[in-house]
């Protein structure tokens, strides 16, 4: 890979390089974007229409036509675990968007007013915190009935603290440093001290959380749809199938283990990428679990 | 360390009425109607009202709501609506189920995870470190569930060593028990003990790399005593707060693995209070679950205390 | 023959060379300095003689200690000789110990592992020897943590830990660095008797040429892992026959050359600061009792007229810092005034702040703390001008910039570059640079030179000075150094737990100090003609 | 041989007294074993002596004088008597009954409890079906004493007395040795839950559970061939149909639904939703039942000719709408098939998959659906389409009439004649999209002999139970 030196100048030419030797980052990279290619190119093709059943085949083994062979309900297991690919990664990217996008700026908030309002935030996160994720998207679910959507907002939801602490401790940490004291001499106001010196500087934490979540995110999407809350067919997802799988293990091993491989592998993924990521951008950040 | 505790006392208090709020209301919207739900299809008009009635749903929501939780403050849940048992007597039978599960399977990762954590650690960068934590890594990417059905395909129908689900009942003996609750035990504890070693082997890490730990070497104590004495107790401070999390998680988070074994336990009551609408069990448990949640991040404080000095006076 | 042998070594750590042929001699019951720049590989020759080099390391050559060669020796015989025969003391107190053990047990455990001595007799002779080290038990029991010592007294454990077994050789690794001037002269104290009653030799390691005249027989001097010139300290140091030598003692006793001091014509005060307090809240210990609040700063009054320049002296955690955030109204106080140019700032809002804002600037301490690290220096430098009523363009903007960095001795293409592509020095020229781009009447600079090394601090005094000529800005310096005080400022105030106990022209002060405190700071403050003068005494 | 049984079943009933519940998984524990009515309901759906050792019927058709047991006692030792019946049927049928059946009652004008074994119950009107109804599980007889707890421990005359619930996890009886009949092989039997279709299989595998009545079809396959089971399909009352939404435009039409039912290929959807288990039907009638006709041949499967139809009723590129579906299985991948199936004619189906209480009110109670997919259990329930405001909204005055007509006449001939026609009615009108007879699929210890083979009704009678030697 060559890049144009005055684009990538100063610490990042030096990470780029870093990250380009780091085996971890390397291989989860690539594994990424393997599962990302596949989602994609299952927008465009697949190896069959699985919209349209041929129960006929049903459960066929591996084969040229099916490398993956074929579910109860005689689709190809690989084109359903491409568009799984696809569900899994819009869910999971959802979610922990909602989780940024509310957490991020509720942590620096509370972290840039501290007192009482610093106090009220994080309390708000510990009652988040007190429900049992599972359970409460359990009951997410069985209020607005299970699909996709209300597995994103369930999940979401559960990531909004996650990133608000993240956020905040990194801001904590970056507030009284001298840069900051420093452009408040300059007259900046909280705002844009936020905007310009905390975010940028607490990217790197929570680009490295945003990795874990995002695997978590999968994990909590396999698990609801497999208890049947999640991805509604016929929108295939890899949680359900492996729920389809279940009762069908003895006759057809494959039905469970391609699914479930496909979830360990993404998983692996991306935790070995968010762990290349964290050596990377900021060895002396203890992991924020 | 006292006022530090009261005042944590207090707030666990908040956030549990702050929580009996919301699981009232979110349940308050729940569509379906549990009389109805009870006598099916082709209930009579007259029969739904009654049973209402009897009930007590038909009552306004505030008056329901202090009814509710003062019957909590003095350990009274109130009856279920479909098994019309006290939802205290159905969360006791199930938690005898659940807690042992929890337990089990928390004992089970922590004496799995801290020996592996600390040898990875103790020989950084060498093979044996890179193969342990390729596997943890792994470990931690496997769904449990699907852990759970390679389980007992191999365990249990395969080898019929254990049980492939059911519980009998402690009554039938301890061991039985013990026997029926060892796989589910297991594959909930194998993803946590993958992320528990993880944790111990970085934190044991970030202590290898302290002063402190260089003046432990530079009084001549060989490495063995640096990591066990020096460094482990110091390490622990972050493998608890894990380890809090992870007995919350694991005590809810049971839903899918009493599922895959048809355990009764705390889960799978409220997965099928929900499906069939006995909201005043689905709020006792929830309430009972959240109430275990913050009483454990209230024994990891206590803990963080006992392992780390600082926070005894300086709180 | 001497205790400890060093001959060529040389030492790699993953391929990178870090020290070059050292070669050193340490005689029985003899103290060698250890002097050289940051990075010239001080820490990583006593760290080889501990054989407590990083992991990556590699070393050649050969220390031989008492018969045993250390590059050689195996771990095993390693682990006997430390913390018996070689005892070290590291350079931060506040992490050298182990939060969560008592100190007794610290002390205690080293001596219990080499003797075998049980429990009972091991403290027994922990509690001897801390007592021995200023902790009396009475007032520092056995279980007392870490925590509850002040970095002083926490540098006293270190001491006791490696001093426990009566060491043939004490390595101190810039004991002082990160203490007070006071306690630094404590600890040597402490350090010099010690080795004067167990015929151990020290190894003492330290940037501070002055400290090292003061306590070392002989000096070392090392500049990018190689030593420069080794022999008697007062020689080498009077005759400085090495330019390396000569450069290192002139900068640390540089005084910057300051064309005109201001006369005797007061002009009008451009700060005043009258009967400011600043209480910090006490977390409660106890459930429903409110702790008295703690007072950093405790009726503070002075003027400061403008273009002066002026100096804030005091032990570290008197209420400088404080007094200095408040100056700069990044912090309110409880109460109290405080005016510049004539307006009361403490109740303004950050908008009404501004047009002082753009007059009043602050440099800080830590080089590399102040810069956010994801901004060039263009970005950096211009940042305050975010405070002109009216947005430069960026033309001006870079013409700006480029005009601050010329006025710090920079050349303007600086400005494309990161901060980490400077040294510690050029980084604080940037720093001042940004505080001179709005032309402020005021600079308030807060310990702008303690964490550069000798000659780099001389550079940046110079440019002070010759700022304070040429801009005719005042100064605010916050400083524990009084060398510092010395060489640039007209006055002195002398701070002591929140209040100003002292005031006066600098060389008065420094020369007839009236108060305790003022006079504890002077005497304690290291300086290198006085050492030499009692070296040659002696 | 072994006298003890594990029985898996599916669903944990929310307590056991099935006269004041619908859920059928009261019935399954406890009907005919540890309770009984005046009738019962034999393995063939018939009508059978039970608590009544026999009956005479007025001319009129509106006089039932029961013959009662007698000897029998309940469970907790007193001794059955007419009064009982009598305290039965009029807690039924009273204002506050919470009885979820009240309509098996509501023929009923009086009950006289004649002499201690003689029973007499008067009805307001003929009803043919009234000896049948009193062999539902809402029928069974509880004595006053204990009606009231039935419900916690329940308190029956059956040849089972109800030991211990273990909630969550499993129902025990014990053998009752004072039973008044022939005693039962079985000492003891165990209830096991098991909801979870995945669960069965290893339970099964392992030896924990015996006997699965109602295996997931799904994974039937994985223990066919294997010599220690037994696999019978059987049949069920369940008629699984294809529930339309005939208020609603454009299901209202004749044409769309004719080509709906013509776009149904009934072969792979048994495939798809009950892994190819389960008989075809034409019409909502059991094939079990003497009174069954075959009309699955009524709209053949012919996409072509679909297209056709849909176009006549002025749909040519088909239309689109939702397709709920409950948590079933048979729903849930029935319903993925059908959906695929009607795509092929140009109507495009949203699946929105409910739960139950979802489907009861969104469906079943408020009629907000176009299409969904269920089974409907209740034995002989074609009388369904004749009632107003049901939730296929269908309403159609020559079905009405044929069926009040069945309620009037108790002769069998007669009855089957007007059965038949019913089930032409709504076969033609393509009322719904009737698919196939939802199989009992059982799989039990190949060592396991009385098992019931088909599902007449909702329950597990145990009583003839027994272990080979
Ligand atoms: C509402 C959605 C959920 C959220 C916000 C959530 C959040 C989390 C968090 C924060 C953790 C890390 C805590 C720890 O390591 O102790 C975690 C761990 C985990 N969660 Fe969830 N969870 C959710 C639902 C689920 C579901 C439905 C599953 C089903 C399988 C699941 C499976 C796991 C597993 C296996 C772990 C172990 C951690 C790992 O693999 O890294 N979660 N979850
Ligand atoms: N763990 C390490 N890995 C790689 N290089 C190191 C390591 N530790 C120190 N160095 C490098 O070795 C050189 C010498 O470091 P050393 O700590 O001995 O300097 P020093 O003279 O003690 O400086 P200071 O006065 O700042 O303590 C430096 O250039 C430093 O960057
Ligand atoms: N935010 C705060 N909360 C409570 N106490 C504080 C706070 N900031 C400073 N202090 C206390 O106020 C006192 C004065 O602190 P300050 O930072 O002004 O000292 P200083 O003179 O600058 O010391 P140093 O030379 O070490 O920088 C110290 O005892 C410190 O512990
Ligand atoms: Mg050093
Ligand atoms: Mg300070």
């Amino acid at each position: 890979m060559s890049l144009d030196p005055v684009f990538i100048a100063g610490p990042e030419r030096h990470i780029l390089r870093q990250a380009l030797s780091n085996r971890s980052f390397l291989i989860g990279l690539a594994i990424v974007a393997l599962v990302a290619a596949m989602a994609i190119v299952s927008f465009a093709w697949t190896p069959q229409d699985i919209t349209r059943l041929q129960v006929s085949d049903r459960m066929q083994g591996l084969s040229l036509a099916h490398p993956f062979g074929t579910d109860h309900l005689g689709r190809d297991i690989l084109s359903m675990i491409m568009i799984g690919a696809r569900n899994s990664i819009a869910v999971a990217i959802l979610a922990v968007g909602i989780g940024i996008g509310l957490g991020v700026p509720l942590g620096c908030w509370a972290a840039a007013r501290g007192g009482w309002l610093d106090e009220a935030v994080m309390r708000v996160n510990d009652l988040v915190f007190a429900f049992p994720a599972l359970l409460s998207a359990v009951m997410i679910t069985a209020i607005f009935g299970p699909s996709a959507i209300n597995a994103i907002i369930a999940i979401g939801i559960f990531n909004v603290p996650v990133f608000a602490r993240v956020a905040r401790a990194g801001a904590l940490a970056i507030w009284p440093r001298e840069y900051v004291l420093a452009a408040r001499a300059s007259g900046k106001g909280r705002f844009l001290i936020t905007v310009e010196h905390i975010l940028p500087n607490i990217a790197s934490v929570l680009l490295v959380q945003g990795t874990i979540q995002f695997a978590l995110g999968i994990l909590a999407e396999a698990g609801l749809s497999y208890l049947g809350l999640g991805t509604q067919p016929p929108m295939p997802s890899w949680g359900r199938m492996l729920f389809d799988a279940q009762t069908r293990m003895v006759v057809a091993p494959h039905l469970a283990l391609f699914p479930g491989l496909a979830i360990v592998v993404t998983v692996l993924g991306l935790n070995l990428l968010g762990d290349g990521l964290r050596d990377v951008l900021d060895p002396r950040v203890r992991r924020q679990r | 360390m006292i006022p530090y505790l009261a005042k944590r006392l207090l707030t666990g208090l908040l956030t549990l009425l702050a929580a009996s709020i919301i699981v009232f209301s979110v349940l308050e919207v729940l569509p379906g109607d549990p009389a109805r739900i009870m006598l099916g299809m082709n209930a009579s008009p007259e029969a739904l009202a009654a049973l209402r009635t009897e009930m007590g749903i038909d009552q306004p929501v505030l008056a329901r709501y202090l009814d509710w939780v003062a019957g909590l403050a003095t350990g009274d849940f109130g009856r279920s609506y479909t098994y019309s048992t006290p939802v205290i007597d159905l969360i006791a039978e199930r938690v005898a189920v659940s807690l042992p599960l929890a337990l089990l399977a928390l004992a089970l990762s922590t004496l799995i995870a801290l020996p592996v954590g600390v040898y990875a650690a103790s020989r950084r960068g060498t093979l044996s470190d890179t193969l342990t934590m390729g596997l943890a890594q792994v470990g931690v990417a496997i769904p449990n569930f699907w852990f759970a059905m390679l389980l007992v395909y191999v365990f249990a129908v395969g080898l019929r060593l254990v049980p492939a689900g059911g519980f009998p009942g402690w009554d039938q003996g301890i061991l039985q028990g013990l026997a029926a609750l060892l796989l589910p035990a297991v594959s909930l504890a194998l993803p946590q003990a993958a992320i528990l070693a993880r944790v111990t082997r970085s934190a044991m890490l970030e202590v290898l790399g302290e002063d402190y730990i260089r003046t432990a070497r530079a009084k001549g104590l060989p490495r063995r005593a640096v990591l066990w004495r020096h460094a482990l107790r110091n390490a622990l401070i972050p493998v608890l707060t894990i380890l809090g999390l992870q007995f919350a998680f694991l005590l809810a988070g049971t839903i899918i693995i009493e599922n895959v074994f048809y355990l009764p336990g705390l889960g799978r009551l409220v997965f099928q209070a929900i499906s069939q609408r006995d909201l005043i069990v689905v709020e006792g448990v929830v309430m009972l679950l959240v109430a275990t949640v913050i009483a454990v991040n209230m024994l990891v404080d206590v803990c963080y205390a006992i392992a780390d000095p600082r926070l005894r006076t300086a709180r | 023959m001497s205790l400890l042998e060093i001959e060529n070594l040389s030492l790699d750590i993953g391929g990178t060379p870090i020290l070059k042929d050292i070669s050193l001699s340490i005689g029985r019951g003899e103290v060698m300095g250890l002097v050289g720049e940051s990075g010239s590989g001080k820490s990583m020759t006593a760290l080889a003689v501990m054989g407590l080099l990083p992991h990556a390391a590699r070393a050649r050559g050969s220390i031989m200690f008492d018969g045993i060669d250390l590059v050689a020796a195996p771990e095993a015989a390693m682990c006997r000789l430390r913390g018996d025969d070689l005892g070290m003391v590291f350079q931060e107190p506040m992490t050298a110990l182990n939060p969560v053990k008592t100190i007794g047990e610290q002390v205690a455990e080293g001596i219990r592992w080499h003797t075998g001595a049980n429990r009972a007799d091991a403290e027994t002779r922990a509690r001897a020897m801390l007592h021995r080290v200023g902790l009396p038990e009475a007032q520092f029991p056995l279980t007392r943590y870490p925590h509850e010592l002040s970095g002083g007294q926490r540098q006293r454990v270190v001491i006791a830990i490696a001093c426990a077994l009566k060491p043939k050789l004490l390595i101190a690794d810039e004991p002082t660095t990160a203490l007070d001037v006071v306690l630094q002269a404590q600890i040597l104290e402490l350090l010099k008797s010690l080795v004067a009653e167990g015929g151990m030799s020290l190894l003492l390691i330290s940037h501070d040429l002055a400290v090292v005249a003061d306590m070392a027989e002989r000096i070392t001097i090392m500049r990018h892992g190689e030593v420069m010139e080794a022999g008697n300290t007062r020689q080498t140091l009077s005759q400085r026959a090495h330019p390396y030598t000569r450069q290192l003692a002139e900068a640390s006793t540089h005084v910057p050359h300051r064309p005109q001091s201001p006369g005797q014509s007061k002009p009008a005060p451009l700060l005043q600061v009258k009967e400011v307090v600043r209480d910090y809240p006490v977390r409660a210990r106890r459930l429903f009792t409110r702790p008295a609040p703690f007072r950093a700063v405790d009726h503070v009054s002075f003027e400061l007229p403008a273009g002066r320049s002026m100096a804030l002296v005091g032990r570290s955690g008197c209420g400088k810092s404080t007094l200095a955030r408040m100056i700069l109204a990044l912090d309110r106080p409880t109460a109290g005034s405080i005016r510049f140019q004539g307006e009361a700032l403490e109740d303004k809002s950050e908008d009404a702040l501004r047009p002082h804002r753009r007059n009043m600037q602050v440099v800080f301490q830590d080089p590399y703390g102040s810069f956010n690290p994801r901004h060039k220096v263009e970005r950096l430098v211009a940042e305050p001008l975010h405070l002109l009523d009216r947005r430069p363009s960026p033309a001006e903007r870079r013409e700006s910039v480029a005009e601050a960095l010329s006025q710090v001795g920079l050349s303007p293409a600086d400005m494309e570059k990161y901060p980490h592509e400077f040294s510690g020095g050029q980084r604080q020229r940037i720093s001042i640079a940004r505080a001179i781009i709005t032309r402020p009447k005021l600079i308030v600079a807060d310990e702008p030179v303690s964490a550069l090394d000798v000659s780099i601090r001389a550079q940046v005094l110079d440019l002070f000075a010759d700022l304070n000529a040429r801009l005719g800005v005042a100064y605010l310096f916050i400083t524990h150094d009084l060398t510092v005080a010395r060489a640039i400022t007209d006055e002195v105030m002398v701070m002591h737990a929140g209040r100003i106990v002292e005031r006066g022209p600098t060389a008065r002060v420094l020369h007839h100090p009236e108060t305790e405190p003022a006079r504890a700071l002077i005497d304690a403050a290291p300086d290198l003609e006085r050492a030499l003068q009692r070296q040659g005494a002696a | 041989a072994r006298t003890d049984l594990v029985l898996g079943v599916v669903l944990e009933p929310p307590h056991l007294d099935p006269t004041a519940g619908a859920a059928a998984a009261i019935d399954e524990i406890v009907y005919a074993n540890v309770f009984e009515g005046l009738t019962r309901i034999g393995p063939n759906g018939e009508v059978q002596p039970a608590l009544a050792e026999s009956w005479e019927i007025s001319d009129d058709g509106r006089t039932y004088t029961f013959k009662l047991r007698e000897g029998a006692t309940f469970h907790d030792g007193t001794s059955f008597e007419a009064e009982d019946v009598k305290f039965t049927l009029e807690r039924a049928m009273a204002d506050d009954s919470t009885n979820a059946q009240k309509v098996l009652f509501s023929a009923i004008e009086s009950v006289e409890a004649v002499g201690p074994v003689t029973l007499k119950v008067t009805l307001e009107h003929p009803q043919g079906s009234f000896l049948y109804n009193m062999g539902w599980g809402d029928a069974v007889v509880v004595a006053p004493e204990t009606a009231d707890g039935n419900k916690e421990n329940p308190v029956g005359t059956g040849p089972f007395k109800f030991e211990n619930w273990a909630k969550g996890s499993s129902v025990t009886i014990v053998k009752n040795p004072d039973y008044w009949g022939e005693p039962v092989a079985l000492d003891k039997a165990e209830f096991r839950f098991i909801p979870d279709a995945a669960a069965a299989i290893p339970a099964l595998l392992s030896g924990d559970v015996h006997a699965f009545p109602m295996f997931p079809p799904d994974a039937v396959t994985q223990v066919q061939g294997d010599p220690r089971f037994e696999v019978v399909i059987g049949a069920t009352e369940g008629e699984t149909i294809l529930a339309t939404n005939n208020g609603k435009e454009p299901f209202s039409n004749l044409k769309v639904r004719q080509a709906i039912a013509h776009a149904l290929d009934r072969d792979e959807i048994i495939m798809g939703a009950s892994n190819g288990f389960g008989v075809p039907i034409g019409s909502h009638f059991s094939p079990a039942n003497e009174a069954y006709v075959d009309l699955t041949g009524t709209y053949p499967y012919d996409v072509e000719k679909a297209k056709a139809l849909l176009s006549e009723a002025g749909y040519p590129d088909g239309f689109s709408g939702t397709l709920k579906l409950p948590p079933p299985a048979y729903a849930r991948q029935g319903g993925e098939v059908v959906a695929s199936q009607l795509r092929e004619i140009g109507i495009d189906l949203e699946i929105v998959p409910v739960e139950w209480a979802q489907w009861l009110e969104q469906v079943f109670t408020n009629k907000d659906y176009d299409l969904t997919i269920v089974s409907h259990t209740e034995p002989n329930d074609i009388n369904i389409y004749a009632r107003d405001d049901y939730y296929f909204n269908y309403d159609n005055d020559v079905f009405d009439a044929v069926i009040e007509e069945l309620d009037r006449v108790s002769d069998p001939e007669k009855r089957n004649e007007l059965y038949a026609k019913a089930q032409r009615i709504i076969a033609e009108d393509a009322v719904n999209g009737f698919l196939f007879q939802l199989p009992k699929t059982g799989v039990w210890d190949a060592k396991l002999e009385g098992m019931w083979e088909n599902m007449p009704i909702q329950a597990n009678d145990l009583t003839g139970v027994r272990w080979a030697e």
